[in-house]
């Protein structure tokens, strides 16, 4: 059902833990549903100089996690900004259709993070990031009955 | 490198059986004659049936013209069910069972629903029981059936089907039950317990898939779900499935005949684990009644973490299971059977099922309850739940 | 003393060949995981049902996910009947179908009928063939399914299923075939042939029994007839036959790879058979259409005798064979089909159904004839029927 | 499915054929419902001297007829009156349930026999034999679903 590198990153999660002193910090979904994703960054001069995840979650919310944190280190807050879930999925060499909505809430979670790090340095109005709920079905990873295989 | 493989997922299906693979193959390439025929390859045929059909009634207690073959566990639900709603439409349209069903008791009633039938779910305790006098309370003059299941199959509580048939009786009320999980694992006899109809699905007790049965008691008058020929006296058409049939009737038998020393076997196995897992391993919780269960069942939650991560990380390990979470399902919402026992969904996503089977060893177990300990503390410490549970500790 | 065994009733059922038995046998005691699990046992079996389903969808030129796995042909056909109905009715409730269709067809009509839907029996021609023109006319505002058989299990005529469909489509009806014989005899290209729905069932074609599939093209809406689980797609519930689906598939790929081999020779059999009977019998008829049949159906009606004796005295020549004489159904009367094709009772109860196979040799049809030439003749002098015919021919 | 006894008779049955000079003869059934039963019986002095018979029917029909015939040689017209259904299935060790109307048919044709022998003789006063039309089903050999196998 996952890809090799999916299986990878989830028994070999990257970038694990927290950071003590992140200059940015991201949590969202819900235990309700199954998935939360917390992101930790560190920031310097515009740069993403470490990034750390705690996830609750299946196997695909830890990939997600683990390649995302990948993909965004060492990059500037703008080109990290740029990361969509689709860069995630595509770096894993993809997800099942039901697992899709864990690299939305990938991307979500680097988002939450670089708005904390933009709210405390005074760089956006938003009093508060509207993060997806992280509850499956909301952000066009429907399963289709009629279509697809899960 | 043969990497170990340890199945704990019997309560998902089993492996047939050498000697039920063994009853099976003459029916396949040699004995393969139609059993509705009148030569002699086909009465052979026929015999093989009615000894099939003998051998599960004498299993269940009941006579052999009210057991019915079919094709699935599920069709015999859906069967029972269905053909007991259309049947018996005229006195009333009400239907009741529990929250903890399984879909192919479920769906069937969402499904009568639609077409206009009224469903009343009557809610389980904290362990998973029904109370049999909530089923009296809800029991009304349009009420046409009861269809409880015997034993779950996640939990594995064992509900009191005698209590509840009595009920039923009293109020002249047909009642069902899903044995599929109980069959081969419990003792059934249908009289004594008093239903009138019971659905059974061999592949859970060492038979083959694809087959199952329904034990539709003398005089009870239920439509058909699958029209067509002659065959299950006029009951349940289409040519019959010979091979499954006698490896149906060949592994409930074997259950049957050895089910005390299967029981023992399970339950020290069950409880091997349950000891272990709770002896190592922190914030967990048992699900199901501690003692009114299958013997070979075990679930639990554990705090923190999600379900499938456990699994997959066990299947690393060799090691088989499943759970009630969402992600494992294939739908949204995590199990509602764990739902329906008060479970936060948390421990919801956080629930692992282990059900024991014959081929298991003690030291299976114990190698499992290591693998657990291990997996669960590497999975809690990349939970951002657990980090502000421990947060919140100090 | 080891009987000789001749096996002429192909139609009826048909023994399992041992690749496909072969091709079976990892998944009873080996690959036994459950097909919906997340671990890798489990996910071995998903993959040799898509597997399946992708060789079943080459061979009818479908897409896989228009292949859904039942566990009979008779359930394809109650799903695609009472399916087609069920999630239509607001559109109406008229059905056709013909007057010829196997009972797994006609059941299902009856049972809509008693609830309140409207059936049309299309009659035939001497020959057993429906006249497209006479679907076109029957259609009306209210219709909501046709259901008219590809190839007929009695008398073998074949319907040109390619112009109903296109008088079903210009009507914006929904057309489902059953199949059932058709498959591994003749091709079947369900988009060349425009239907929208066709059944097939696995014990026809070498594969085993308890296994069938149902064609749904892509879009059409239809109810499930066995819910429960997520099973195929959500929409046939129960755990996956895994045994069954791959026998099935691999039954039906050998049967598509060598199609015109198997043609020709069933034909030529067949024609051995029909030149060998006429020659020696005296008043026989060939029931259905002299071309446009099976290649390996043969139905003939004797004058003067019954059925059920000359299956009898065949047998104990060890010859299977089958008959449409009221007698060997276990009901009243002589076949519908025989019937319907203007056969007078007695020669419907008088008719034999020989069904060649793959194993069968031109030795095995001489011996044949002549057995069945002495039978006849046996029979016939002990008929009161034949004494009153010589008596009135003087 | 048969008796050894039935699938004998049926295989080798005794009786068969027309009796020229016969002193009654009876038929019963039709060709739509897949049996006749033809019956020739020789009388002397009240006594079945001689029975034969030509059936178009099932297997059933065929033993029960040549069982019929057996019994009711060498019997006296009131000894033969007497043999019922249950006689003939008795003496072929029982019928499937859907075949018990063939039985019925044989005393039919025994009676229908015996009665074109009376009536020749001025015995009786019945102008024809009300015999069974043979149409299955008449007589109490209902298959029961329920119940029975077929
Ligand atoms: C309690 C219960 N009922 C019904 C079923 C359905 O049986 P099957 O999948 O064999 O159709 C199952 C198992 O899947 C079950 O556990
Ligand atoms: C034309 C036709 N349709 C349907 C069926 C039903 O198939 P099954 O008996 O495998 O369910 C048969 C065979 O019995 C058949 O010949």
């Amino acid at each position: 059902m996952y890809s090799d590198k999916v299986m990878d990153h989830f028994m070999n999660p990257r970038n694990v833990g927290e950071i003590e002193d992140a200059d940015g910090v991201g949590q969202v979904g819900n235990a309700k549903c199954g998935d939360i994703m917390k992101m930790y960054l560190k920031i310097e001069d515009g740069v993403i100089v470490d990034a750390k995840f705690k996830t609750f979650g299946c196997g695909a919310a830890v990939a997600t996690s683990s390649m995302a944190t990948e993909l965004i280190k060492g990059k500037t807050i703008k080109e990290a900004e740029q990361i969509t879930n689709k860069a995630v999925l595509e770096a894993l060499d993809g997800l099942p259709p039901v697992k899709v909505h864990c690299s939305v809430l990938a991307e979500e979670a680097i988002a939450a993070a670089l708005n904390d790090y933009k709210q405390r340095n005074g760089l956006t109005e938003d009093a508060r990031y509207e993060a997806c709920g992280g509850c499956c079905g909301g952000c066009g990873s429907y399963r289709d009955d009629e279509t697809e295989d899960h | 490198m043969q990497k170990r493989v340890i199945y704990f997922d019997h309560a998902a299906t089993t492996y047939v059986k050498p000697e039920v693979l063994d009853a099976m193959l003459p029916y396949f390439t040699q004995e393969y004659g139609n059993a509705s025929s009148v030569y002699s390859i086909g009465r052979s045929n026929r015999k093989a049936i009615e000894d099939a059909r003998e051998t599960v009634a004498k299993c269940i207690g009941a006579m052999p013209n009210e057991i019915y073959f079919t094709g699935s566990g599920t069709e015999a639900d859906n069967w029972a069910i269905k053909g007991a709603a259309l049947a018996h439409r005229n006195k009333g349209k009400h239907i009741i069972t529990s929250s903890i069903e399984h879909p192919a008791v479920l769906a069937p009633c969402e499904f009568l629903q639609k077409q206009g039938y009224d469903i009343t779910y009557i809610p389980v305790d904290q362990d998973g029981l029904v109370n049999p006098a909530d089923v009296d309370k809800a029991i009304r003059p349009d009420t046409i059936l009861v269809t409880i299941m015997m034993a779950n199959n996640e939990i594995g509580t064992i509900q009191p089907i005698k209590e509840i048939a009595q009920v039923c009786k009293k109020h002249g009320v047909l009642f069902h039950t899903d044995a599929v999980q109980a069959a081969g694992n419990i003792p059934i006899d249908v009289k004594d317990l008093g239903v009138d109809l019971l659905s059974v699905s061999g592949h859970k007790f060492y038979g083959p898939k694809g087959t199952g049965a329904l034990y539709i008691r003398k005089g009870v008058k239920i439509e058909s779900l699958i029209h067509g020929g002659h065959q299950e006296r006029n009951r349940r058409a289409g040519t019959e499935n010979v091979p499954g049939i006698v490896g149906f009737a060949k592994a409930l038998e074997l259950a049957t005949q050895n089910l005390d020393a299967h029981y023992e076997k399970l339950y020290k196995l069950r409880e091997r684990a349950l000891e272990g897992i709770f002896e190592k391993i922190p914030h967990v919780r048992l699900n199901g009644h501690r003692e009114k269960r299958l013997p070979g069942n075990l679930n639990v939650s554990f705090s923190f973490v999600e379900g499938e991560s456990i699994l997959l990380m066990l299947d690393m390990k060799g090691i088989k299971a499943s759970s009630g979470s969402a992600c494992t399902s294939g739908s949204l919402d995590p199990s509602h059977i764990l739902l329906a026992i008060g479970l936060p969904h948390e421990l919801a996503h956080g629930s692992l099922r282990l059900t024991f089977g014959e081929s298991n060893t003690e030291e299976e177990v114990d190698y499992l309850v290591d693998c657990l300990a291990e997996i669960i503390d590497k999975l809690r410490r990349m939970s951002p739940l657990y980090e502000d549970f421990i947060k919140g500790e100090c």
